[in-house]
């Protein structure tokens, strides 16, 4: 469901830049069904890719075979995301707050962590440069704190957060209020997967369940292993 | 040369060493013959510490650790790294990706800085306060900058080569230019040493010149587990299996004392990694050519 | 798409545009279209204008020249740009090198500004002021910088492309790739059209992928009299000759009636280049190939 | 004789920066006798040439193919020069003056030039970068003013100035001086075509004149059109 929705937020011919998991299943989805001119650009430096296997990094050799152009990471950082070229960045984290801020870094304090999480990569530039952010993440009360413990991607450009449950999106001030419900799904049922006092916008969507074409293709071609394909 | 030539004259205790490659080309050979040198007091540099940097962490050859993303990619943790972090027993300095591009991109170009757009609205200058900042002289505008990474040696693995140390590599390109050109000393490892005719009938592909090498070792399957465009595929098992070793520090312990310690070299190494080439050998997708004539 | 359409709907009065190539890869045709189209009050950035630029000086289409090396290398002047230059009826904005190199580093990365170890005793900075300095926030060193170059318009030829424009190019690759990214529009014109399955077959080829091209035109010989590697070979007689032509107002109109003006296009001039094949055309020095299978 | 004096200065291994016309000769003649191992760059991007033709200029695909490396202009200035990787460079000049400053810009007056010449071109950044240069020019009092019209390349790392005639070193404090006489040239004839009150070295050196392989190279395999050997 979740590869579905995300799916269903690009547009055909976008620039999309694409981490490993959800968010890749998601753009190749896409491409399989509306969007079929999406441009995929990997961190790694693999461009317009189409993997003849479900890549199990970013830096999966499958990602250059048959690629339109692979660059140096000095040429994606600042030719690709700092040039503006990225319509679309996806993100995930371990915690993503009520601006839409998301920590990757540490679980407590920074010089004391509890838990030392893997940090940026690339996560930084990309809340900051590609135009609209769309981060892919599981609710839960400790995933979705009122503050993060640690700022590593800046919460402005996020445009939709997508979880197991529902779609969250700011308001004018940033602020994420939930937006769409899942088939099954109540407003309570979120609320309670938050960990601030989620408001939500008065006309709450609800969202169509996968289609049968996008199931068929997410559970037979797309990731057949269950690798990423969990709900 | 042999690595352990490479490694004894190159690699000194304290150094500030990096052997870059993202995901793809990392010398895991030549980080094993660091450990069994047993080297002291590194300042290990990397993007992506991965594996190779986690087994060096936990064989005690590092003081510090530079670098932006420390993950096993695409299965979670690197365990070594983070007892260390955890416990505060290394010492580390963290950036984004873009940030250690920058870094090597300054130290390649011999300029103290670079400048990027990044940063705002982050924790991560709090965190490491050698993230600064400069006021463009045209626009008046702050800008973030991040200081020159000029490496003691970088080490890395190419495809091939020729004997002088022209160094050609294709597939994913990391910053191994940069990490090379910003450095004192340079070791490149490859796959397969070619002649100098095979260098320059596509002059292009060619990364890494000879002029800037200081040591060419040919350690074929030199980045297993890493993969080798063109060579063989990523070992996935393995870092998959990283997991569970990397987890348990008697397992770890274990780990380095049968395949770096318990090993002469590589090619003892690779005596104890069974079907490889069934696995992971590389298939065949030749590249359109082109001519060069004139 | 024809070049004439391509010029047309990317190329306008005033605009900031580059036709980039350093001696490799110059789009003639292109020049040559914008002066049939006369195109008013441009503003011409190139490394080093070469004969291109000097045919739309005096064909009237600038209103100001910036550069770093304007000659007819290994020949001699420029001579429509020495009369507008002597006659102070051209305005120049001059750098070195190195500083336009940066200028379009910096607009590529959009960036305001590039920093560079450069001008210190030179009288540079006197005859531009838009060399400027800034200050170490590590080491406290003053150092230079440029302003961006962002273009309105970059016009690169390249020896293939696909439908969509991904472009790859071999042999001198000057700043193409950091003009073309840093440009608001870019013309691609090729000498060959290639399917898709050619260009991914070595996609660390392509310098410039399709999501940054405007307009892909395909226009065999469209950098004569410069080469283009792999295809033909550098008219070197045309610029010995070009000596005589731009010494001479008159003959220099006399050319641009008969070679731009008196041709509709391309395929027209190249009807009035007698046995250009017999004298240029590449011999054969195919590369090695890579295996890009994992 | 030019070609032959400025090939003697050049060490076996070390890496030259290379412009079109002599310094190509000399490059060229030294890789052939005592220096095989010269690597040559030239501003183009082309890394360890060989070529199979004289180049008519630095961008001559002749020196493309068969070549090492080839990389973007943005490489040659950051990672090569700029990095100080370059051992010698060679410069000429319209204007070469007592302290070895270059002119390659304008005669007369900036924005009122007499003569408006070709510009830095990479000049101003080799003159400042590669560790030793060398001057090729051909003395007259004009090209070789007091103080030149526009410093183009400054200076300071100029090792020595090969004329027609004579070597000129600068001394301590930078000024050139009369360091070493081609066969059959005497002091005064250097100093009449200098533009200012040249000073000699207390010991004059004598160079010797071109070997017959020199000479044979040069004129047989490296220059027989005698595109660029006139003297």
């Amino acid at each position: 469901m979740m590869a579905a929705v995300a799916a269903r937020e690009l547009a055909d011919g976008e620039v999309v830049f694409v981490g490993i998991g959800l968010p890749n299943l998601a753009c190749n989805l896409a491409r399989r069904t509306h969007a079929p001119n999406l441009v995929l650009i990997y961190e790694s430096g693999a461009v317009g890719a189409t993997p003849s296997r479900l890549p199990v990094s970013i830096g999966d050799p499958a990602l250059v075979t048959g690629s339109l152009m692979v660059c140096g990471m000095a040429d994606v950082f600042q030719l690709f995301l700092q040039n503006g070229r990225i319509e679309v960045g996806f993100l995930g984290g371990a915690q993503v707050d009520r601006h839409g801020n998301i920590n990757t870094t540490v679980i407590g304090d920074y010089k004391r962590p509890k838990v030392r999480l893997p940090g940026s990569g690339g996560a930084a530039e990309i809340a900051i440069h590609a135009q609209r952010i769309l981060i892919v993440a599981k609710l839960s009360p400790r995933a979705f704190p009122e503050r993060v413990d640690f700022v590593t991607s800046p919460g402005q450009r996020v445009k939709r957060v997508i979880t197991d449950k529902a779609v969250l999106e700011p308001d004018d001030k940033g602020e994420l209020m939930l937006a769409a419900l899942y088939p099954g799904i109540e407003a309570a049922d979120v609320k309670a997967a938050v960990g601030w006092n989620l408001r939500a916008r008065a006309r709450l969507d609800r969202l169509d369940p996968p289609t049968a074409t996008e199931l068929q293709l997410l559970r037979e071609v797309l990731d057949p292993k269950r690798l990423y394909l969990k709900s | 040369m042999s690595l352990r030539d490479a490694v004894a004259r190159n690699v000194r205790d304290g150094d500030v060493v990096v052997i870059e490659g993202f995901t793809h080309l990392i010398s895991f050979a030549a980080g094993h013959e660091i450990i069994r040198q047993r080297r002291r007091d590194l300042t290990l540099c990397r993007l992506t510490p991965d594996l190779i940097y986690d087994q060096m962490i936990a064989a005690g050859c590092a003081k510090k650790l530079v670098f932006s993303w420390a993950g096993n990619p695409g299965v979670g943790s690197l365990h070594a790294f983070r007892r260390a972090v955890e416990g505060r027993t290394l010492e580390i300095e963290e950036y984004s990706h873009f940030g250690m591009v920058a870094r090597f991109a300054a130290g390649a170009a011999r300029l103290p800085f670079w400048t990027l757009r990044d940063y705002a609205g982050t924790d991560l200058p709090k965190a490491n306060p050698r993230i600064k900042s400069v006021t463009c002289p045209y626009t008046g505008e702050a800008l973030a900058t991040v200081p020159a990474l000029n490496p003691d040696v970088t080490i890395v693995h190419a495809q091939r080569a020729d004997a002088q140390g022209n160094a050609q590599i294709w597939g994913l390109l990391g910053v191994q230019k940069e990490a090379a050109f910003a450095s004192e000393r340079v070791i490149v490892v490859v796959e397969e040493l070619v002649d100098e005719r095979v260098i320059r009938s596509d002059p292009n592909r060619t990364l890494i010149p000879a002029a800037i090498v200081s040591a060419v070792v040919v350690e074929p399957w030199g980045a297993h587990p890493s993969y080798a465009q063109g060579y063989y595929d990523r070992d996935n098992d393995f870092y998959v299996g990283w997991e569970e070793i990397s987890r348990d520090r008697a397992e770890l312990a274990h780990y380095l004392d049968e395949f770096v310690y318990g090993v002469q070299d590589r090619a003892e190494y690779m005596e104890k990694q069974p079907r490889l080439l069934e696995r992971l050998k590389a298939g065949e997708q030749r590249c359109a050519g082109v001519n060069y004539g004139f």
